[in-house]
Parts: C-alpha cells; sequence; structure tokens
C-alpha cells in the first residue's frame, strides 16, 4: 500500500522539521540567556557548527560495547517518541504513527533513553557519571510520578489514552484547552516538566559545578553528536507532548512552532534565575507540591 | 541577625573513622561502599588551580585532603636573588586576584626597615589603591558564590562591574590587572583629571548591583536552601585553625585589619564591619555583600577626603644600592579574605634575606576545608570552598 | 607588652628582645624552652591567635632561625619568637596539638627546608612539590638558576641586562666609562 | 618477589598502581599490572585527511566551534571570566567553556606552568580528542617569562605540548585573547593546525623532555 509509503516519508520529513527547529530554537535559547546576562551571545546557528564539528571529531577511545550503545539507546528514545507522536492536529500525514494507546507508548520511551544511557554512561568507568547516573534516576523517578497522575487524570476526564483523542476534546477555542478544563493536571504537569529538561533547578545530572557534567563525562566527538541530536528532537517532542496533553494541540506547523516555543521558555525561564537543588532536596521537591497536585487532579476530576 | 538553632546542620562527623597521623584511613576501598573521588584540578567548581582528594560514602565526605602545589613558583626563592625594587614587581603577582595587598605589604616592609616616611597624600592613595582591589575581587566572589550552586546570572553581571574597576585603575595606573602603583616609598602617580565623576558613575552602577544581586540570590528560595546553616564554622575553632577576614566575621568574631591595627589613613574613615552570627555559607556570603557596601562607601568617604595634591613620594635611595640594615618586620594588611601579612628579614646587603607571605587562604583551605568537608554532601564542596574565600597562589607562591 | 616582655623574662630565658613596633615585639628563646613558651604565652597571655611560622636561612652561622608569630586578638599585640636551630640534621619539637595549622606550616618546612618535625601529623607528606629529588630547594645552597637552565630547556635569545649598566648605557651613551 | 623489586625502583609510584597478586573469589590467584591493565598504551598514530574538500568542511566547522577546556593552569585564568561575559564576549565567536577534556577541542594554557601542573596539563591534552589545538597564553609559557630562574617552572612549553598559538604579555589583555582566537581560527581553515599529528611524529622527543622533569613518572607513556 503506498499509503503507508508515503507516511512514512512524511515521518521522516516531519523528523527533520523537528529536528532543524530544534536546533535553531536552542540558538535562540542561548541568545535569550546571554541577553539576560548582558551579552551577545553565539550565533542563533551556532548549534549547526556544534554539531558538524562534533562529527567531525575523530575518536579513539574504546569502553566496550555498551558504552557505543548507550546514546544510540538515547537516540532512539527519542525518535521512538516521535514516530508515536501526532503532531498536527487534523491533518493525517503529520500525525506519525500515532494510534489508540500511544500516550502509555510515549510514557515508555520517555524513560527508555534515560535506561540506556545510564548504561553506556555506566560503562565509561568515570565516578562522576556514576553518580550522575544515580542522581539521574532518583530523581527521574519522582518527576514521573505527577506526571503520571496528571496524564492519568485527563485520560480519565476525556476517556482515552490516544492523544489524537486528547487533542480532538481540546478543540474549539482556548477555554476548551485542558489548562482550563483542568487546571490541577496541567500545573502538575508542567512543574513535572521543569525536571524533565534538565534546566536548574533540577539540573543536578549535568551539575557543572558539583559533578561536571555527569553522565556524558566520558562522551565526545561522534557519541555526543548523537546525544546533540537527540536532544534537539527531545526537547521538540516534550513541548510537544505537553502542548498535546493541556495547551490544545496545533493545527498548522506555525502554531506548532510558536506552542512548543513558549513551553520550552518556560523551563528556561526558570533555569536562568534559580540555582541548583540538592537531590534530596530535589526529590522531597517532587514529593511534595507536584505530586499532591497531582492527586487533587485525580480526585477532583 | 537572629541565631535559628533549629536550621544550623552539622554534621555527625564521628560516624566516620578519622584518618591517621600519616594521613591515612582505616577503610576498605575495594568494598566498593567507599570511593575516593579527585576534585581538580581540572573541575570547573574548584576555585584555581588546586585539587580536592576525597573519600566518599554515599554522598558523603568521609575524608578530604586538600593538594596544592600547582602554581608553585618559588617566589620566595626567586625574591632572595631580586634587588628590592626588583622583588616588588615579582612579589605582586603572589595573589593574582588582588595584588594591591602584595604591593602594599612589600613597600611597607621595605620603607619601614629602611626607616622611610611615606608622606599623607600617598597614603590616601594607597588606600584608595586597596579599596578599589578589594571592590573588583568582592565583585567576583560574591556572586561566585550563587555560580558554585548553578546561578551563573551574578557572575555575568559581577564581572561587567568589575571591568568597569579594572578600567579605573588602567586611568591610575596604566594596568589592567598588575598595576604597580605602590611602591616602596610612595605611590606612582596623582589620580587623573576626571577621575572620581567616573569612579562615581562606576559606584552608583555597583550600588543598583548590589540591589540587584540581593534579590537574585539573597532573597532566593532556593539559594537559600542550598546554603542556610551548611557549612557551619564553630565559633570555637576561629582561635584554633586561625582563622581571619569575612570568615572570622560571620561567626561574631569582629576581626578586621583596618580597625585593629589602623595602616594609612583608615583611622580617619568611619565606619563599621558587619558581623554576624550564624557562620555557615549563607551568612559568610552576606558578609562578603555587606563588605561590598562598606567599601563602595570607603571609596566615597576616601574620594571626598582625600587632600586636593600633595607629595607622593618621599627621598629613597637610589633604587639600584638600595641596601637596607639588618632588621625584620611583620606588616599586614586586610585583604578581601582577612588578614594578608608580609614578613621579612634583611641582612645589610642589596637583597632581602627572607620574605614570607602569610596567605588567609593558607589556613582556609588546607586545615580548615580539610576538616569543614567532613561529613559534608559531595555537592556542596564547591559552595564550601568559595565561601571560605579559597585562593590557591597565596597557599603556595 | 612590657609586662609581659617582664612576665616571661621571669620564667623563661629571653635573649635579643626587639621593638620593632609599640605593639610589636621580636625576642629569642632556647630551643627547649619554645614549645612552653608558646604554650605560656597561648593559655596564661591571651596570643590565641597564630599567625605564622617561618625559618631564615642563615647559613653563615650555619643555623635555622623558626620564628613563630603569636597575636593577641584582644589586646592587639604581636610578638614573633625566633629559636634557632643547628642546620645540620635540623630537627625542632612539633607544636601541632596547639593549633590546627601548624602541621600544615611544618609539612611546608620539612618539604621546603628540610627541618623534621617528628610526631607531626602527615609531615611525610609531599605539600607543594611533587617527585623532589634534589637538596630541599629553600636552601641557601640550592641555585634556582642553575636548576632551571639544566632542566628546563631555556630559550635563546633572552637578553639579561645588568640594570646599572643598561641604564647608563640607554640616559648617557656619551658618557665615558 | 620479582614485583617487588621492581616497585621498589619508582619510588614515587602510587600504591594504587602497584604491580600486585590479589586472590580472586574462586581462589585463584591473579596478577595483576594496573598500568598494563587500566590504561592502554598504544602510541598515537598520524592522521591523514581523507579528502582535501570535505576536510576543508570540516575545518571550517571545527574553526567556527571552539570548545575551551575549563582548566585554569595559572594566574591568566583571572582573565577567562572578564572574556566570556559581556565586555569581550568571546561567545560570538564560538568559543565555549567545556569541563571535560573529552569534549574540548582548545587548551588554555594560562600562562606559567608548575611541574606538578605540567603532568596533569600532558594527561588532559592526551585525554582530548583530535583534532586538538593549545593557544598558550603569557610570555611565561614563550620563554618563562620572570620565572626564568625558578626551579618549579618550564620555561618554553613547545618543548612538552605542541603549541598553535602564542598570546604574548603579562598577562594578556583579553582582547588579546581574541585576537589569538581569531589567528587559531586562520590555522585551522587553513589545515595547518595539526598539533595532534605533530605529537605523534615526534613522540619519543616529546616524552624524553617530559620525563626529564617529572621525576616521578607514575602513569602510562600514553593515556587517552
Amino acid at each position: 500500500m503506498d499509503n503507508i509509503a508515503i507516511k512514512l516519508l512524511f515521518t521522516l520529513l516531519g523528523l527533520f522539521i523537528v529536528l532543524n527547529w530544534g536546533l535553531i530554537q536552542a540558538g535562540i535559547m542561548n541568545k535569550i540567556v546571554a541577553r539576560v546576562g548582558k551579552r551577545i551571545g553565539m550565533p542563533v546557528y551556532q548549534p549547526y557548527f556544534n554539531l558538524i564539528k562534533l562529527y567531525s571529531k575523530r575518536t579513539s577511545i574504546t569502553h566496550g560495547v555498551m558504552f557505543y550503545l548507550g546514546p544510540l539507546f538515547r537516540l532512539s528514545g527519542g525518535v521512538g517518541m516521535f514516530l508515536f507522536m501526532p503532531l498536527i492536529f487534523g491533518s493525517e500525514y503529520w500525525s506519525n504513527f500515532s494510534f489508540a494507546g500511544d500516550v502509555v507508548l510515549i510514557l515508555y520511551f520517555q524513560f527508555f533513553g534515560m535506561l540506556g544511557m545510564a548504561l553506556g554512561a555506566g560503562e565509561g568507568g568515570h565516578p562522576y557519571s556514576a553518580i550522575g547516573v544515580s542522581r539521574g534516576l532518583s530523581q527521574w523517578t519522582t518527576i514521573e510520578l505527577p506526571l503520571t497522575l496528571a496524564i492519568i487524570s485527563i485520560a480519565i476526564q476525556y476517556h482515552s489514552l490516544s492523544f489524537t483523542d486528547i487533542v480532538a476534546a481540546q478543540q474549539g477555542g482556548i477555554t476548551h484547552w485542558t489548562m482550563w478544563t483542568n487546571p490541577l493536571a496541567t500545573a502538575a504537569g508542567m512543574l513535572a516538566f521543569l525536571g524533565t529538561m534538565g534546566h536548574s533547578p533540577f539540573d543536578l545530572v549535568k551539575a557543572p559545578n558539583e559533578i561536571p557534567i555527569g553522565p556524558p563525562t566520558e562522551y565526545h566527538s561522534t557519541f555526543l553528536g548523537v546525544l546533540r541530536t537527540n536532544a534537539a528532537i527531545l526537547h521538540v517532542v516534550e513541548s510537544v507532548l505537553f502542548m498535546n496533553l493541556f495547551f490544545g494541540g496545533a493545527t498548522s506547523w506555525f502554531e506548532l512552532i510558536l506552542k512548543t516555543f513558549l513551553i520550552y521558555f518556560w523551563s528556561v525561564f526558570v533555569g536562568v534565575v534559580f540555582p541548583r537543588f540538592r537531590i534530596e532536596q530535589s526529590v522531597s521537591w517532587f514529593l511534595k507540591v507536584p505530586l499532591i497536585l497531582g492527586i487533587l487532579a485525580i480526585i477532583f476530576i | 541577625m537572629k541565631k535559628n538553632s533549629k536550621l544550623i546542620w552539622t554534621p555527625d562527623r564521628s560516624k566516620f573513622p578519622e584518618q591517621n597521623s600519616d594521613g591515612s584511613l582505616d577503610v576498605d576501598l575495594a568494598s566498593q561502599k567507599y570511593v575516593k573521588v579527585w576534585q581538580g584540578p581540572n573541575h570547573p567548581g574548584v576555585t584555581g588551580n588546586m585539587s580536592l582528594e576525597l573519600t566518599i560514602c554515599g554522598d558523603e565526605i568521609v575524608q578530604a585532603k586538600t593538594h596544592v602545589g600547582y602554581l608553585h613558583r618559588g617566589f620566595e626563592k626567586l625574591i632572595e636573588r631580586r634587588k628590592f625594587i626588583q622583588g616588588f614587581t615579582t612579589c605582586i603577582r603572589m595573589c593574582v586576584a588582588e595584588p594591591d595587598t602584595n604591593e602594599y605589604n612589600f613597600s611597607r616592609c621595605v620603607e619601614e626597615l629602611s626607616g622611610i616616611e611615606v608622606p599623607e597624600m600617598a597614603n590616601w592613595l594607597r588606600a584608595l589603591a586597596l579599596e578599589m582591589a578589594r571592590l573588583q575581587m568582592l565583585l567576583r566572589i560574591v556572586p561566585g558564590q550563587g555560580n558554585t550552586t548553578g546561578l551563573g546570572l551574578g557572575v555575568q553581571w559581577g564581572v561587567y562591574l568589575r571591568d568597569l574597576i579594572l578600567d579605573r585603575f588602567e586611568e591610575l595606573t596604566g594596568g589592567r590587572v598588575y598595576h604597580m602603583y605602590i611602591t616602596p616609598g610612595g605611590v606612582r602617580g596623582l589620580l587623573p583629571d576626571g577621575f572620581k565623576q567616573r569612579m562615581e558613575d562606576a559606584l552608583k552602577k555597583i550600588d543598583e548591583f548590589i540591589v540587584d544581586i540581593t534579590k537574585l540570590m539573597y532573597n532566593n528560595a532556593v539559594f537559600k536552601k542550598r546554603t542556610v546553616g551548611v557549612g557551619y564554622l564553630d565559633p570555637a575553632w576561629i582561635d584554633k585553625f586561625g582563622v581571619v577576614g569575612p570568615n572570622a566575621r560571620a561567626a561574631g568574631f569582629k576581626r578586621d585589619v583596618r580597625k585593629d591595627y589602623p595602616y594609612l589613613i583608615y583611622d580617619k574613615l568611619d565606619y563599621e564591619p558587619f558581623t554576624a552570627t550564624d557562620s555557615d555559607i549563607y551568612t559568610r556570603s552576606l558578609v562578603r555583600r555587606e563588605d561590598l557596601r562598606t567599601t563602595v562607601e570607603l571609596i566615597r568617604q576616601i574620594m571626598a577626603k582625600m587632600p586636593k595634591t600633595g607629595n607622593i613620594r618621599a627621598q629613597t635611595p637610589n633604587v639600584l644600592h638600595w641596601k637596607i640594615p639588618k632588621g625584620e618586620t611583620y606588616v599586614r594588611c586586610e585583604s578581601s579574605r582577612g588578614e594578608y601579612g608580609y614578613y621579612m628579614v634583611t641582612d645589610g646587603s642589596e637583597f632581602p634575606r627572607r620574605v614570607n607571605l602569610r596567605g588567609p587562604s593558607y589556613v582556609h583551605a588546607v586545615s580548615l576545608l580539610e576538616k569543614l568537608l567532613v561529613g559534608a554532601n559531595i555537592a556542596d564542596v564547591s559552595s564550601m570552598m568559595v565561601s571560605l574565600g579559597t585562593c590557591p597562589p597565596e597557599i603556595e607562591r | 607588652m612590657e609586662q609581659i616582655l617582664q612576665d616571661i623574662g621571669k620564667q623563661f630565658k629571653i635573649t635579643d628582645i626587639v621593638k620593632k613596633r609599640d605593639n610589636l615585639n621580636f625576642i629569642t628563646c632556647e630551643k627547649e624552652q619554645t614549645i612552653s613558651l608558646i604554650t605560656y604565652l597561648r593559655d596564661i597571655k591571651g596570643f590565641s591567635h597564630f599567625v605564622l611560622l617561618s625559618v631564615v636561612d642563615w647559613i653563615e652561622d650555619g643555623v635555622f632561625q623558626l620564628v613563630y608569630f603569636l597575636n593577641n586578638p584582644d589586646k592587639k599585640i604581636d610578638i614573633g619568637i625566633r629559636t634557632m636551630i643547628s642546620r645540620e640534621n635540623a630537627t625542632m619539637t612539633s607544636a601541632h596539638h596547639l593549633w590546627e595549622q601548624i602541621a600544615t606550616y611544618q609539612r611546608e618546612l620539612k618539604e621546603m627546608y628540610g627541618i623534621d618535625f617528628p610526631g607531626s601529623p602527615r609531615v611525610d607528606e609531599s605539600f607543594i612539590l611533587e617527585g623532589w629529588d634534589d637538596i630541599p630547594p629553600m636552601r641557601r645552597e640550592f641555585d634556582t638558576k642553575k636548576y632551571s637552565e639544566e632542566n628546563f630547556f631555556p630559550r635563546e635569545g633572552r637578553e639579561t641586562n645588568d640594570p646599572e649598566e643598561y641604564m647608563k648605557k640607554k640616559l648617557y651613551p656619551d658618557e665615558e666609562k | 618477589m620479582a614485583i617487588e623489586e621492581q616497585n621498589k625502583k619508582n619510588k614515587f609510584i602510587d600504591p594504587d598502581l602497584e604491580k600486585r597478586e590479589i586472590l580472586s573469589p574462586d581462589g585463584e590467584i591473579i596478577k595483576i599490572d594496573p598500568m598494563k591493565d587500566y590504561f592502554c598504551d598504544a602510541k598515537p598514530k598520524v592522521h591523514e585527511p581523507a579528502n582535501k574538500v570535505i576536510e576543508k568542511f570540516l575545518n571550517w566547522s571545527r574553526a567556527n566551534s571552539l570548545w575551551v577546556l575549563a582548566f585554569g593552569t595559572g594566574c591568566g585564568s583571572i582573565e577567562i571570566p572578564s572574556l566570556m561575559t559581556s565586555r569581550f564576549d568571546a561567545n560570538r565567536f564560538g568559543v565555549q567553556m567545556r569541563p571535560t577534556p573529552r569534549q574540548s577541542s582548545v587548551f588554555i594554557i594560562s600562562g606559567y606552568l608548575a611541574v606538578k601542573t605540567l603532568k596533569r596539563v600532558i594527561r588532559s591534552y592526551e585525554q582530548m580528542q583530535e583534532p586538538r589545538y593549545v593557544v598558550a597564553l603569557g610570555s611565561c609559557t614563550v620563554n618563562g617569562g620572570m620565572y626564568y630562574d625558578s626551579y618549579n617552572t618550564i620555561n618554553r612549553l613547545d618543548y612538552y605540548i605542541p603549541v598553535d598559538v602564542y598570546v604574548a604579555g603579562c598577562m594578556p589583555r583579553p582582547e588579546a585573547m581574541l585576537a589569538g582566537f581569531n589567528k587559531l581560527k586562520e590555522r585551522i581553515k587553513a589545515g595547518r593546525a595539526e598539533g595532534a599529528n605533530e605529537y605523534a611524529e615526534k613522540f619519543d622527543w616529546y616524552k624524553a623532555n617530559q620525563k626529564k622533569i617529572i621525576k616521578d613518572w607514575n602513569m602510562p607513556d600514553y593515556n587517552w
């Protein structure tokens, strides 16, 4: 059936657009952060240079097979999330391979890359990698709690575990968004979103002054290039996930770009003006406010 | 400030074994329970070029050893084979961050040993240079405390203002980092035209910065969470370890060389050093911010009270044949980190016999830090180092 | 200050009292009495702040001059206690039990001058230098320039001028020598 | 007892790196030599570019993305914050700081090098991935500067690691450092900044120089 071939083609095209948007978005965010620090900052296209340079660096290190596979697992986590994420509502070609239960699958993919990275980074043998991995996994476990509660609340609200249905239910004006119909779940979800993006105050996995720079300490050249590619894709896809869940999805590419930018900006905005938590403070923070919000969201739905 | 004893968190240092007198520790590293981690010298969280050898158990530090010597240039040996005027250009490089205290101490030692009285105007200008040096150092380390916890924004603002002060230094002395302004026998020049106005402009920006950094850092809930009650320095340790300067002031001891042993013209200035009692990282940082305020105030006072013009150099012997009779002396001044002293011995020749530097970091960063880190969390290591005002070059010279 | 010096003089044998400033005195004490003198000053006379432990190498006399520099933060006076020890097999009683930072000073002196302080914690551990196998570098007989020229590949073309000759040549080129 | 004799030869060796025999859980005695087992001691290789056009494109991207190792080796590091913040803002030219040697491509030797630091510098330099560049700041790295007669600082850096750009001065102003970065970019774009190849070619000479002053050589010859 040629339909599937065209769909695959559009999916790859979407991946390409998302990657580029991710890179440009990173450049814009760098620029904004620099402006807050009264600087001009690096050019918007700097992430492209970095990426080409990283792929072109030579490597001479071996740390075993798992070390190679770590970035690949991470990349497949990001791309996997993308594959099952409907991008544009109402368009058959831009909804990728979304299906009835894609919410559950995407939650799984979110954690998958993390685990693969943990296995690979542990192989590097650097003590800071190990500390970063243990910090990251314990923090992620607590992030998952409010996030999952928020998603369950939404699933109960809309009687569906499909993104397409959830987005469809939010159509018809700004007041139909989950943001207004289920504010508790939105609050819990957006607080969890801060944790997933890894900016301050939740950047303890890469904490530059404590454990520089955590799990990717040993990763370099092509490996780091793969990680950077994944980061660009993941940042957009994560934003799309939260856009679909809480902010009414997107009906055009322009809307998608605007909304993902604003959602990502929320985490950068918080990150610029806050220092970093210690790990036990971060864990207890997620177990307090966001978790309570998540539980309330389930109760009051 | 009220003392809230509930907030103070002192680690239970007794649950880990004490290190033996040869520095070894009775733990089994092969058991995988304890891990040895090196922080530095290539580590962004370590101030300057030094390293820490940490034995950790989980997130807690069991034993910490400071390793210094990465910046050792043998200054004290080099000065022994340089004439007094040559040694002067060498000694200022002992501490990169605040070279003027070195200039003053060395010049004062030489003047005292050869019996030279410095004219009044030179004393005012010396005090101005010392306060400006303190100001530029504090503009680095006050927001630097935020940087250790991941708040890099304050540093961006602070270093910009530091550049403004360095510009004033450039006008006054011609140098950006190394000034060589306070020479033995006086200072090198009077203030340039319009200096006071331009200095006042910079000081106004620093006043705004103090308000901004208070909002950004000191009132920040997460920053408070990270620093209040952490790194508690017992007041009983102040004399036991020889803690000086802001660290002692944060523990309730009013130790300020400018007040205690007035030098230059500091007895003509009106100010009061800020003291607090909580003695944790937050309080030490607060004391530094108040120091910044005081320094700005002092510079204003100096510029207002100083005479318009006057003689700035005393009569000195020919610098190429400057022989100083046998003698010894100790001169101290207040740097941004505390008491900064020079011990100089001369033997009647053209060369000094011995010059020894007493830097505050010598105790803060070696014996005190090693003790403070035991039982602390590995995430707080760099906060603690910065809050103690570590500056490695003055440890190893 | 005079009162304190008199009190010390009653109990200890001190010589060479030099009054440098109103609040700064240097005294010389015998090697055996030094540690008890420091303890006395710390516990009875309130010299609770230890400032500096330094060494001067008097190679002509064959002695090291150790200087313990104490400070009384309440009365704001300083005292420097000099002690002469022999350069051969230089040993000194350790004072690490009095102040914590003395152990660090003693570690440095052991490395830079070769003065041994038996019993001081970690005194044999290298402090600043690493892998040093020459004579301790801060001793007067150690020639740092020669060591540098032998080891560090000096770049050719470096000119060294005697400042006096050079200034004469620059400023008064016509003048006959 | 041959192992003990060998250990005695090198009196500075770290106890963790000594050859030793350990008892495995199965009751078997295993001999380990950490210097051989923990590190790879293969020599570096000279790398020839595959295709000149592609290499030119890659060099262009490398020149525009200089990641600097955040290792302040000397007093020049006091100007690095000024360099990276609003007045001079080296970020505009794609210069960033990276905390780990694996990910960085430029090594700033900021001023004098004590022998103890030189050992760490060599290790960090060898851990950096090729192509790698060295920018040396200050007169101290050129000929020793004012520390020419010090017993603990090296006189010229290019005897120990290949240097691409020297920025003279004591200490160099941030403007001079920016000019140095521009010079380095020109060199990279012209394909001349191949210090790593030079290091591989003259490996024995560099190693002999390094071992001459680092008396306690307790690491493998080439550790990446």
